[in-house]
């Protein structure tokens, strides 16, 4: 089954399996247990202009089939980015998202533009969920027009396929949505963790050293599936959704609530193979639901895309 | 001084446990067969499947290159390590590694001193068991436990010609107290010596301020790990930078670290 | 040790073991099961004005460590709660919580009042996730000013005690918080259910008929925890925690995240007993972590409240 | 005509599984010692906790006063009866039952078909059972499968004297079809015929259709349950109401219905 899947401005992915940003590094770390030329694409940790220096430990803490992390977007910096991390992918074969973070307009703007100058940026991420120091630390994810400033800006001084990382923690998500398709967005991602929190008992105190944390793993999947499942309706732009991936069988919830390819995080700590064995898995589980293609797939469970239920539902049980 | 010492090239490894032993109340050493993992540097680590969102780092208590075997010494803390306890002789598990940056040999012509507190006693049996054959002496070992019955591996220690001393917060046995007084003893003795630590984060702290201004302290850290690879930036420790403090990844900077690359609060 | 709970308005609770509204019905249906009487109390399903239908089945679907719900808030009206189920929740002993819920302003003020009218109930439960059919059907606790106008309006209709219950799926949740503080409200209990979808493969449509559903269950845990810190220290109004509780020590973290008391629902139905299990561990819970009393753990990992840890730090472990 | 049949009071229960059978490829039936589960009234049904967030309700299959024992069988759908079919025979089972409305015993008056399809065919052996001995003669049994391997239960209704007529999707026993085409058959020659189904939701439906008119058809339903004993409303069937459609709960209302209680969409 031919796993290809376009996407707007050129980005042609080998298969819809994506390692999701912050789980895969900055390309090298996971190469002596991942083939890292066999995946779709790879998005890297969130990259700022400057480095960032993160906050304090513990990071992560792990809540039922769920996994908090306040990492605090801890990362090099664009710069060395460009020298220490970017040759090597680009020698992987696989397609390079950048993730690219900013604490004000001007902060994401010049990430993109340095990254104009290099080879083996296949597209950016535009990660809306960091504090916008500007604006008192909330995040620009969660108010649209703060949302549309940061797309338009990114927009203006980049021709690469863009893509827009939702936040979860929102009123509304498709109106997010619909604020960054209208800034010039090519594709949105989704989700980003959901804000969590967790007690340490013990030590009688929020168990993470950043206070709150944000939720990934299995246990957000019914939160990501909803966001997706409403995003794909509210606007026209492709959709790469994320949350709790664990199996072939997950990603086909995805694609059948809307998404055209999906990104993997935390279970890659635990089997950081398993985003392979997903890729191999993918056709025969489309196949085992009848299903020929990839593209058949996106979106079958959206309104007025239901079809007849198999004929198997007459059957005895 | 900034640890260079690089391990084995990690892999996904299946290892059979081979050999199941209780040393001391709530804790199990596993001996598992696996030649990759034999060829680990002692303070390595290995990341354990053990059921959870998160694999579970554990160092190695042992490494026989010629029987392919690595064991690690656990105790019971948690829904992991107690799952992992309850794995018999015979079960395979699901490892990955070695990771991490190891200990570096000691510099023979200088004394060594292990200073072990709980389950951070067991890398240092690995360090002692894999350097003892190529050094001068024996090592100065230091253990420390809770109480008499936790103690762990003396025997093993005194078994490679080590002069162990032991503290335990109740005086149970040895003497009351922590590891820092004897150490504290042994490095005005021996201003050159070379320090190996593994414990509680407070205790390497302690550590540290004891042998400040020494340069061969190693310290072995613990932090909780996503990972364990070095691409989630989750296990960080304070340490200082070029320009500043500045964090830095326990699972590939270290876990061994020199104890004045690192800041304790 | 004293379990009692002091709440507004003379509500005074045996133990902080709440049953969650939705999760135990209107009282009777658990009679064989429960020993109704050694709850703190019962907060019965949503009542409304006049009987409503709910949603067509399925209705349920399990989802990692969580389950998504779309009942529809089917209830058979206030008129025949009060006959019906009222007289047996009064003889049980226990106290009584009705929660309520309408369509519009007038609907919530209309069963508040017909409360009035009757012995046995001991508070209100304002739920304000329902749909505002005048408003297109967005839910009352989405918008500050709508939660304000439905407290407001059951606040003059009621001098019972009245708790607010918010939802989660808001930018802010503070907002909303402290904008039902402002209406009157005399305790805040939260979280309703994360707004979540699953995908039935074999059906290739949303699983559940309602579409959408709300997700409950240990996986949303840390969201609650996380509101539940962040709005105590954003109200001076108690909070009645709940999420995923399904012991003791569960019980702990949100208490030490700020709650007075916790509601317990999804684990209800797997283990009918859970409730009165929590209740008999929780003194010992609290003494193996050095605390002797419900009112010194309440809040104690709040910014500020926080002690040296307990000394057995420093010991090996 | 509404199910006023009520069973006995539900407990908590904890019963020990002491016989293990596997009657078809993918099914399993298992014999629990419980005299309180012993004592349910055919088409009354438990609630299994297998470790999901929710039970699993399964009807009785076979229910035995005297021996105090009662058995499920059940196909292996997913996790939840995967989990169960694991159990061997001695494990105890944390049970809650027995619950719902079971089936009204026939009039003695009149003929009985019982109707079942694949793994609704269980609930229809203990009526079978249960009722044959107190009746002038002994029903009418039409089973439908999808092929001859998965027919349940065939034998054990011959052995109670039953008339069984086969269908099978396939052909490969019986007649091919559906087991609408011998009901539909067996009403023609008995008006006044007592008709008790159980299987998936479509069959009975179709089953509800081709008796239009009849009353005595009684259907036991399946739904995605919650709490199993009426409080939480997951379980809800459309049914006819005073003014109109209603939702009904499957655990307390029923599972068994008069056909003319429910509307099928
Ligand atoms: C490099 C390294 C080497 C280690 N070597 C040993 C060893 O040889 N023997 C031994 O007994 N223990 C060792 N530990 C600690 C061991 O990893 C933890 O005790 C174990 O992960 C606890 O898991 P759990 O599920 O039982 O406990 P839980 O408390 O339920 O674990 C919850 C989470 O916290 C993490 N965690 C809990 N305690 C620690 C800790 N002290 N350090 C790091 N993460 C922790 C777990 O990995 C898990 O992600 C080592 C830790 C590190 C980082
Ligand atoms: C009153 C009643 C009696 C039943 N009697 C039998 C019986 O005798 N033999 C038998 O094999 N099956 C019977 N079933 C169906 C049985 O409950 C399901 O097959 C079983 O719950 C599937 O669980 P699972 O975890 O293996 O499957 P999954 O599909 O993984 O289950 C996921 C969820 O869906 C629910 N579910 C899945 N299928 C059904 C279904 N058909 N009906 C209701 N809920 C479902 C489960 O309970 C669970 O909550 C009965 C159902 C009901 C309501
Ligand atoms: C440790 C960790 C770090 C993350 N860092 C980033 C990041 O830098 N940028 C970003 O856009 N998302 C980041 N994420 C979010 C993931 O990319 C993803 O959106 C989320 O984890 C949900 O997917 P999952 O459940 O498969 O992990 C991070 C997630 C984790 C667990
Ligand atoms: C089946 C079901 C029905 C519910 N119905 C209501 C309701 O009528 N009113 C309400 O305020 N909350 C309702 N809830 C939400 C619960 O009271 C509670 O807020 C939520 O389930 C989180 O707690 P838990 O994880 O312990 O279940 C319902 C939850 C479930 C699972
Ligand atoms: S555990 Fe991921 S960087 Fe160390
Ligand atoms: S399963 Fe809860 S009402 Fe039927």
């Amino acid at each position: 089954m031919n796993l290809e899947v376009q996407l707007p401005r050129g980005l042609r992915l080998q298969n819809p399996i994506i390692a999701a940003s912050g789980t895969f590094g900055f390309g090298p770390e996971y190469a002596s247990f991942v083939d890292i030329g066999a995946l779709g694409a790879v998005s890297v940790k969130g990259v700022s202009p400057e480095p960032w220096p993160g906050n304090p430990p513990p990071r992560v803490w792990e809540t039922p089939l769920g996994l908090l992390n306040s990492i605090g977007l801890q990362n090099h910096g664009v710069e060395v980015f460009c020298h220490q991390d970017l040759p090597f992918l680009r020698d992987t074969g696989t397609k390079v998202i950048v993730n690219i973070i900013g604490h004000t307009v001007e902060e994401y703007q010049r990430v993109a533009e340095r990254l104009n100058a290099e080879k083996g940026v296949d597209a950016l991420e535009v990660n809306i969920s960091c504090p916008n120091i500007k604006e008192g630390g909330m995040s620009f994810g969660q108010e649209p027009d703060q949302a549309f400033a940061v797309v338009q800006a990114v927009r203006r001084v980049t021709d690469l396929p863009m893509m827009v990382k939702l936040s979860p923690n929102v009123t509304y998500p498709t109106v997010i949505a619909q604020a960054v398709e209208a800034a010039g967005a090519d594709m949105i991602s989704a989700i980003n963790t959901v804000m969590g929190l967790a007690i340490d008992v013990k030590r009688r105190r929020p168990a993470l050293g950043g206070i709150t944390g944000g939720l990934s793993g299995p246990a957000v999947k019914p939160v990501a599936l909803r966001i997706v499942y409403e995003v794909a309706q509210a606007v026209d732009i492709p959709i790469i959704g994320m949350g709790g991936i664990n199996s072939a069988l997950d990603v086909v919830e995805f694609l059948m609530a809307g998404a055209q390819a999906v990104m993997v995080g935390t279970v890659t700590f635990q089997y950081p193979n398993r985003m392979q064995e997903i890729i191999e898995a993918l056709p025969a589980v489309l196949r085992s639901l009848q299903l020929n293609s990839l593209s058949e797939t996106v979106g079958l469970a959206l309104p007025g895309r239901v079809p007849l239920p198999p004929a198997s539902e007459d059957a005895y049980e | 001084m900034v640890n260079k010492e690089v391990g084995g090239l990690a892999e996904m490894v299946r290892g059979r446990v081979v050999k199941r032993h209780e040393p001391a109340p709530g804790h199990v050493e596993l001996w598992i067969h696996s030649p990759v993992l034999a060829k680990a540097i002692p303070g390595q680590f290995v990341h354990v499947a053990t059921g959870g969102m998160l694999r579970r780092p554990i160092s190695f208590s042992r490494l026989d290159h010629s029987a392919g075997t690595a064991a690690i010494l656990f105790q019971i803390v948690g829904d992991g390590t107690r799952w992992l306890a309850s794995v018999q002789e015979g079960v395979e598990l699901d490892l990955m590694g070695p990771l991490g940056r190891g200990f570096a040999m000691p510099d023979p012509r200088h004394p060594w001193c292990l200073v072990g507190g709980g389950v951070g006693i067991p890398p240092l049996l690995a360090a002692a068991t894999a350097w003892t054959p190529f050094l001068n002496e024996p090592p100065t070992v230091v253990l420390g436990a809770r109480e008499s019955a936790l103690l762990l591996l003396e025997e093993e220690f005194r078994a490679l010609g080590a002069a162990v001393e032991v503290t335990t917060d109740d005086g149970s046995q040895g003497q009351r107290g922590t590891v820092v007084g004897p150490l504290a003893h042994w490095l005005a003795k021996h201003p050159t010596g070379q320090v190996y630590a593994c414990g509680p984060t407070p205790m390497l702290g302690a550590v540290a301020r004891a042998s400040q201004g020494q340069s061969n302290v190693w310290l072995a850290l613990e932090q909780r790990m996503g990972c364990g690879v070095g691409a989630c930036l989750a296990c960080v420790v304070l340490a200082n930078g070029q320009n500043g403090p500045v964090y830095r990844r326990v699972c590939t900077d270290g876990p061994v670290f020199a104890a004045e690359e690192l800041i304790f609060e």
